[in-house]
């Protein structure tokens, strides 16, 4: 645990610009504090990490995209096909009906990573494939109708406790942790900025990018489909056509605001949850306050260019 | 080193494999059109109602807003960037243009032309002097139009009539059984493809896109072409919000999401690279008919459960990408 | 008389200070050669003359009063023209519109004439013996072509300064020819040329004043003829040198009845090579000769499984590769250093360290987790041994000058612990410190039993370098060059065709 | 474990026009133009405008679907504009180019319908809006609207709603989609009634659910943190409220501590009454097969017909909701 990896020390950078997020989401918390009632109580904190879960998720496996240089478009849709097949096998037990929607963002992730790595697509036309298509999916295999879900299991993994905590929430954090790990200290972390920096060099060097490359992207459509199947088990229905609608646009805002530049070579997962958060926390002080979306969605926009201007990165070439 | 004084000819051989290549090129180039023209011919075989005139001219009228947007974002997409909010940019200039009537129908253009450009000049401003990536800028755009447009829409529910009679006809009149707007969208396309081919600012585009630092260093004025592209996008998206309120009849709220990903699917399809530097006019027109075909034809094809259109969308996106990957590879090999 | 002139202009990057108080004349009708390691400046100065950097101080004269350029257009329009080092044209765009961007010749109506600008630019590339379709796309045509486009585009607007930053990196001999040809056209008009190269011969061939930076400050600036070679590489290294024009040890290595490390057998690829096959014996250094466009690189990139192949084997210390791919290639033991070090060498986010380590992690890591204290190690011992110049092994490899980006591609390299290295030439662009470096390190590496290819469009590099000279033609092989044939005249003459 | 909500075939709850008030305009083919045909073998066209994951929506494409099939009629055509308006314009231009007699038409929006008018008016095709109403002129723009008085529905809600506060507290509205005259009508009817009636219960957030269950659940979540001494919960749809109850759930209340009142009749909102997390659902009948071919043949064969058909909508609460579970959709 010598330097860190991931970002080398940089002189030229400002404090604000390495923790502007954070310093971001610490203000928007005291503003909260001090201006909006009933914030500072356990529940409505509770209520703000579980609706805030499901985006921190998929924001991670599009940050590990982004890192390669790519967008995964068709991570709302995978939300939809694993929220789609979750009621049909729910018969078989939570566990086969959990299966077969991770199975289901496996299959995803592996088209868009072969589209990408093999054939060679450019990451936003590839994903936008499935995009259109996997939705579409979904609505066909669920018949486009909502569906309740009772099951007692998969209702515990979307509104149950564990030591105090939602057990959405945990699963959240472990994943978080689990990929701020693979990308600081394991091989394939490394290979996978890598291909970010320099994907033809990183082919020459040996390494083996498609295999890397596909991975990533099946990565990121499986942690779509937890997302999905969470969302389903939270929101205590399965709806295809509904499920992670323009989430594509909230996690790559997250990722984008968190500090990750889009043109790869570099992931920062703590700066993709602040980012999260923060445009979580925008939401619900709109929401509180009851503003309505109109203003809500300009003040988005503007602490979206505020973020990414602040965190911009210098070229280096 | 033994080296004659005599002059240097560079003389670059005539490949072997030239000819093939110019056949693939222009398919690759002209795939769209090509794919266009089999399926409408399969069409036309196939299916009796597609044959009918009046469903050529709806398809045209269906797609002239998109062509427009399109156009716009072909523009953004040769100098390498992109534009999300051509979506809010539509509806928001749809909303303006159906509340701007009441003042006559040149102030129905006059409005979302200057807001939506503004919008567009934001956008161009801060991709070409802040280096933030056009993405998150135009993303960001998508949202604060949206919102805007809801500001003056009392959050969507408030929907304006348009009020002049000859905004109404613009939207639903025609000439030669063709509509108005279909006309406009042409003429406009047209202008687009000579500025594009035919002048400085279209290589200054080509150039950006191509190469930005070259271009820099070559003197090209990269920082107010892709100021340009942006605006140019922007009014694009506000036009075609303005037609399609006109035939509408009102500043419908509920439209436009997603629209900027039709758009870039038109694009690409249409053989535009998303890296920048290469693409035509030419192939966006074929890339949005191809996209309205196949919402036409979905529908002809009767009853089925129309959740398959997606499907078969997304599929055929992906084929016709991946066609056009190949035929630009055999193309390299050779 | 001063054309152009700076005084004290400094510019700091971050962690660098890349020029400090430097000061150069440039005269009407001078070729003035600015020179000096890797790193020392050259490419900063030339930026800061045409405007692509604002100097944090310092003071710019242009034709007798004060300049500020703040773009290079501006720098354009005062007529200073410029050949930047990476050559920097839009590559999907036409040759001709290349030629002509910003400049298009328009007709009534104010829209491009194409005609005129085709048949102008076809004309013009004729004087530079150019000879190709001017409207293909200008990436389709070789490096030198493409060069020569460059420098077409620079002296065709009224220039009174232009600004060469090696110029010749891509150029074959012939076509050098015709640039100095351009360059003397060009000194007879008055116009003042600064000149920047590696190349010793080329400067005393075509330059009369010399400027040589090191680490940033001018250290000597006068008449060149009044300087010997000797003296003004000891100039730009900071430390004497003694004479010989590559740092090659000209022993001959190889054991001549050692089974080849590299097998190569009949590689075709469509179009591009024609049955070529060769063996490289444990410390043994083949050249691989020819033109540009022979197909030396691609022969490279096949072997390293970098490059389609329709067929052909390749084979390391006995063992066959069936079908190489570039993970294939790296586990057999073949290293492969590409010719393009911004393309396809370096990445240019990560740092030092990650580029150096990149290929042997697996090695240099237990389960999946790399041991930073094993990296460390690595990257130490190779940072010291190739002598890489940073300010950390953190720092972006992208910020580093040309020669030591090199070296850390080396470095990578060779921490995979290759049977067989292939060099694509590996000192483009890279001083004579550098230079002289990589060169000793080529002979120790076959010393110590590496089979090495090199490739180079620098003769006397591989000739000295090398043991055996493969000569390529259109990818096929039209001779091999052994034991005493290895010299320049024999060279010239199997590229030619005057032998077999 | 799911529950497929078996639509209007099954059970009761045929749709009842309410009685029309004497000297209301009707409509007949002399005065819309075009020519008699038979029902049978005319040509239809249904033009869905929303994804079917509400109830409501599957119900109502499936009453028309098997209306057509029982009275006979082979040709119809339907199409899903998955809530694209644009998409459900050219859906319907489609059809019209392609020869339909008649058109029904669930409008997603109640604007916008323009260039349909000017196509369907030049070939005289009847159009019939179901469910949401278009703001154009009856009998000549369209033939007749079929649906439910949203003023009023609206209206009973607030009575509803009032009577289970006891006329004082707290209330929240999930508004429906804008730009459609079924969500300002439920608005309005809602505010003005209580108004009306109970001054002292107070409307304190508004906030839009956009007629989907996960929007209701979201905004109810921050709602219950900002607004703790929420009273009830007004939901202009089923969906909304369903929502709005598993968001109640997750903050720990008890069924009953906040009162919750919808439109729609879904058998899951009726399901909640009788649970008790439910006060009352107000009916909006989605069932406009029978109606809508009915009205269609009387007008092809030349009889007159209203120009705005209002049905009848029941209502369920705790008294009726256990008995009459089986008609709600
Ligand atoms: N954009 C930049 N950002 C940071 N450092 C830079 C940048 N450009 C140059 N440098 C640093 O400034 C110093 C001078 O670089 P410069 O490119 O001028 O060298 P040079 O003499 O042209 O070398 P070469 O012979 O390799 O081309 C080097 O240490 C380099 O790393
Ligand atoms: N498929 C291709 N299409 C267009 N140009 C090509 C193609 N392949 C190679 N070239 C160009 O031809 C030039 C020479 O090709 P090649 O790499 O085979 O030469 P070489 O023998 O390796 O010489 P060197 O290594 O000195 O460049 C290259 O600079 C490249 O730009
Ligand atoms: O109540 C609703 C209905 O009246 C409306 O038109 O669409 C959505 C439904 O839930
Ligand atoms: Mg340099
Ligand atoms: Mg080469």
């Amino acid at each position: 645990m010598t330097t860190a990896v991931l970002s080398r020390p940089k002189i030229d950078k400002t404090w604000l610009s390495q923790y502007g997020v954070y310093l971001a989401v610490v203000l928007l918390v005291l503003y909260n504090i001090f201006f909006t009632p009933y914030f500072l109580t356990w529940s409505n904190l509770r209520i703000q990490l579980i609706q805030v879960a499901p985006i921190v998720i998929v924001a991670l496996g599009m940050a590990l995209v982004i890192g390669t240089e790519g967008i995964d478009l068709s991570v709302g849709s995978v939300m939809a096909l694993a929220a789609a097949l979750i009621p049909l096998y729910l018969g078989y037990g939570v566990i086969a009906a959990v299966l077969v929607s991770l199975l289901a963002g496996v299959a995803v992730g592996l088209i868009n990573g072969v589209l990408v790595a093999r054939v060679g697509l450019q990451p936003i036309v590839a994903t936008l494939a499935l995009f259109v298509g996997g939705r579409g999916l979904a609505v066909v295999i669920s018949e486009g109708k909502l569906k309740d879900v009772r099951n007692a299991d998969l209702l515990y993994l979307g509104s149950g406790d564990l030591l105090g905590l939602p057990v959405l929430v945990w699963v959240a954090a472990v994943l978080v942790l689990a990929v701020a790990f693979l990308v600081r200290r394991t091989v394939f972390g490394r290979r996978l900025l890598a291909i970010g920096g320099n994907r033809r060099a990183t082919e020459l060097a040996g390494l083996p990018v498609t295999r890397v490359l596909i991975t990533v992207y099946v990565l990121c459509a499986v942690l779509a489909s937890i997302a999905g199947l969470l969302s389903v088990a939270r929101i205590q229905s399965s709806d295809a056509s509904a499920v992670g609608l323009l989430i594509e646009l909230s996690a790559i805002t997250a990722v984008v605001v968190g500090g990750t530049p889009l043109t790869g070579g570099k992931v920062r997962v703590l700066g993709t949850v602040a980012g999260a958060l923060l445009m979580q926390l925008v939401i619900a002080t709109m929401i509180k306050h009851d503003l309505q979306p109109s203003t809500t969605e300009m003040v988005q926009a503007v602490i979206i260019l505020i973020a990414v201007y602040v965190a911009r990165e210098r070229k280096t070439r | 080193m033994t080296v004659s004084e005599a002059p240097a000819i560079v003389v670059e051989d005539v490949r072997k494999a030239e000819r093939t290549d110019h056949v693939v090129g222009a398919v690759q180039r002209q795939g769209a059109l090509a794919v266009l023209v089999i399926v409408v011919l399969i069409s036309l075989m196939a299916f009796p109602g597609f044959r009918s005139f009046d469903n050529a001219a709806t398809i045209l009228v269906a797609a002239a807003p998109p062509m427009l947007i399109a156009l716009g974002m072909t523009f953004v997409i040769i100098t390498g960037g992109i534009d999300l909010s051509v979506g809010s940019l539509y509806v928001l200039g749809g909303v303006l243009a159906a509340w701007a009537s009441q003042y006559g129908i040149l102030a129905a253009f006059a409005l979302p032309l200057a807001v939506c450009g503004a919008i567009g000049v934001a956008n161009g401003l801060l991709i070409a002097y802040t280096r933030m990536a056009p993405f998150i800028v135009t993303l960001a755009a998508l949202l604060g139009a949206r919102g805007l447009m809801r500001a003056i829409s009392a959050e969507g529910s408030e929907t304006y009539l348009v009020r002049d009679g000859a905004l109404r006809r613009l939207g639903n009149g025609s000439l030669f059984d063709i509509g108005y707007q279909v006309w406009l969208v042409a003429a406009l396309v047209a202008l687009g493809m000579i500025v594009l081919a035919r002048t400085r600012f279209g290589a200054s585009v080509y150039a950006v896109g191509g190469s930005e630092d070259a271009a820099a260093l070559m003197g090209v004025p990269v920082r107010r072409t892709k100021v340009w592209v942006y605006v140019l996008s922007g009014l694009l998206a506000g036009v075609a919000g303005a037609i399609n309120a006109a035939k509408l009849g009102s500043g419908v709220t509920v439209l436009g999401t997603g629209m900027e990903l039709d758009a870039i699917a038109a694009v690409v399809i249409g053989g535009t690279l998303l890296t920048g530097g290469a693409g035509t006019i030419a192939g966006t027109v074929a890339g949005v008919l191809l996209l309205g075909v196949i919402q036409n034809l979905i529908n002809q094809v009767g009853n089925v459960n129309s959740n398959w259109q997606q499907v078969i969308s997304g599929a055929f996106l992906a084929l016709v990408v991946v066609a056009q990957t190949y035929l630009v590879r055999l193309r390299r090999v050779n | 008389m001063s054309l152009l002139h700076v005084t004290e202009v400094s510019k700091t990057f971050p962690g660098v200070r890349a020029l400090d108080r430097v000061s150069f004349t440039l005269r009407p009708g001078e070729v003035h050669a600015l020179v000096g390691e890797n790193g020392a400046g050259k490419s900063t100065l030339i930026k800061v003359l045409t405007g692509v950097y604002q100097p944090d101080e310092g003071e710019l004269t242009y034709q007798g009063s004060p300049a500020r350029f703040g773009t290079p257009m501006d720098a354009q329009h005062a007529g200073i023209s410029t050949i930047y080092q990476e050559v920097n044209l839009v590559p999907l765009m036409s040759v001709a519109q290349n030629l002509f961007l910003g400049r298009e010749p328009r007709n009534a109506l104010g829209l491009v004439d194409r005609k005129r600008m085709e048949r102008e630019a076809r004309e013009l590339l004729a004087g530079y013996g150019v000879t190709t379709d001017v409207r293909r796309p200008l990436g389709t045509l070789a490096l030198g072509a493409q060069q020569m486009v460059a420098l077409a585009r620079a002296v065709m607007i009224e220039a009174k300064v232009v600004i060469m930053d090696e110029p010749t990196s891509s150029l074959e001999p012939r076509e050098v020819r015709t640039l100095f040809g351009v360059i003397r056209d060009l000194h007879a008009r008055g116009i003042g040329i600064v000149y920047v190269s590696h190349r010793l011969d080329e400067l005393y061939e075509i330059c009369d004043a010399v400027t040589i930076l090191r680490d940033g400050r001018v250290v000597h600036t006068g008449q060149l003829a009044e300087l010997s070679r000797i003296r003004l590489v000891s100039l730009m290294l900071g430390r004497e040198m003694t004479e010989g024009a590559t740092a090659f040890s000209g022993a001959a290595t190889g054991d001549g009845d050692a089974p080849p490390v590299l097998r190569v057998r009949g590689l075709n690829s469509r179009h591009k090579l024609h049955d070529v096959s060769f063996d490289v014996r444990p410390g043994e250094v083949v050249g691989l000769g020819g033109l540009l466009g022979a197909g030396r690189s691609e022969t490279i990139k096949a072997i390293g499984g970098a490059y389609h192949l329709d067929s052909g084997d390749v084979e390391v210390d006995g063992k066959d590769l069936r079908k190489p791919t570039t993970v294939r290639a790296v586990k057999a033991g073949i290293a492969v250093q590409p010719e393009d070090r911004k393309a396809e060498g370096i990445i240019p986010t990560l740092s030092v360290r990650e580029n150096i380590a990149l290929a042997v992690l697996p090695r240099l890591s237990r389960l999946g987790l790399v041991s930073d204290a094993r990296v460390d190690e690595v990257v130490t011992a190779y940072m010291t041994r190739l002598r890489i110049k940073a300010a950390s092994p953190d720092q972006a490899v992208g910020d580093l000058s040309g020669g030591n980006q090199q070296k850390v591609l080396l470095a990578r390299l060779l921490a995979t612990g290759p049977k067989a290295l292939l060099l694509d030439e590996p000192t483009r662009g890279i001083d004579v410190g550098a230079k002289a470096e990589v060169q000793s390190l080529i002979d120790e590496l076959a010393a110590e039993g590496l089979g090495v290819v090199l490739v180079s469009s620098d003769a006397e590099e591989l000739i000295e370098g090398s043991d055996r000279v493969v000569v390529l033609r259109d990818g096929v092989v039209v001779g091999t060059l052994t034991g005493a044939e290895v010299t320049t005249e024999d060279l010239m003459a199997a590229i030619a065709g005057e032998r077999s | 474990e799911d529950n497929d909500p078996t639509p209007a075939a099954a059970g009761g709850g045929a749709q009842v026009a309410q009685s029309a008030a004497a000297g209301a305009a009707t409509c007949t083919i002399e005065q819309y133009g075009g020519s008699k045909v038979d029902l049978k073998t005319a040509k239809v066209g249904f033009s869905q405008s929303e994804k079917e994951a509400n109830p409501f929506r599957i119900a109502e494409t499936q009453s028309i679907e098997d209306e057509a099939a029982k009275q006979g009629i082979v040709n119809l055509t339907t199409t899903n504009a998955n809530s694209q308006f644009n998409k459900q314009i050219s859906d319907v231009e489609q059809m019209i180019d392609s020869g339909v007699q008649l058109l029904v038409i669930a409008p997603l929006n109640s604007d916008g319908w323009d260039s349909v008018f000017a196509k369907a008016s030049a070939k005289h095709i009847p159009i019939i809006t179901i469910d949401r109403k278009i703001n154009a002129t009856p009998c000549r723009d369209y033939l007749t609207f079929i649906g439910s008085d949203f003023a009023e529905q609206g209206k009973r809600a607030a009575t509803e709603m009032a009577k289970a506060l006891g006329n004082k507290g707290k209330v929240a509205i999930l508004l429906g989609s804008p730009g459609n005259n079924v969500t300002t009508l439920r608005t309005s009817g809602f505010k003005d009634e209580i108004a009306k009636i109970a001054p002292d219960v107070q409307i304190v957030f508004e906030q839009t659910g956009n007629f989907a269950r996960e929007d209701g659940q979201k905004v109810t979540e921050q709602l219950l943190q900002s607004n703790p001494d929420i009273n009830g919960i007004y939901g202009e749809n089923d969906e909304m409220a369903l929502g709005a109850i598993t968001a109640l759930k997750g903050a720990g209340k008890k069924a009953g501590d906040v009162k919750v009142v919808s439109i729609d009749g879904t058998k899951g909102a009726v399901q909640a009454i009788v649970d008790g997390w439910a006060s009352a659902v107000i009916e909006s009948n989605p069932r406009f097969g029978p109606l809508a071919f009915e009205t269609a043949g009387k007008f092809l064969s030349g009889e007159p017909v209203g120009q705005d058909i209002i049905i009848q909508d029941r209502q369920y609460d705790a008294g009726n909701a256990t008995s009459d579970l089986s008609s709600a959709y």
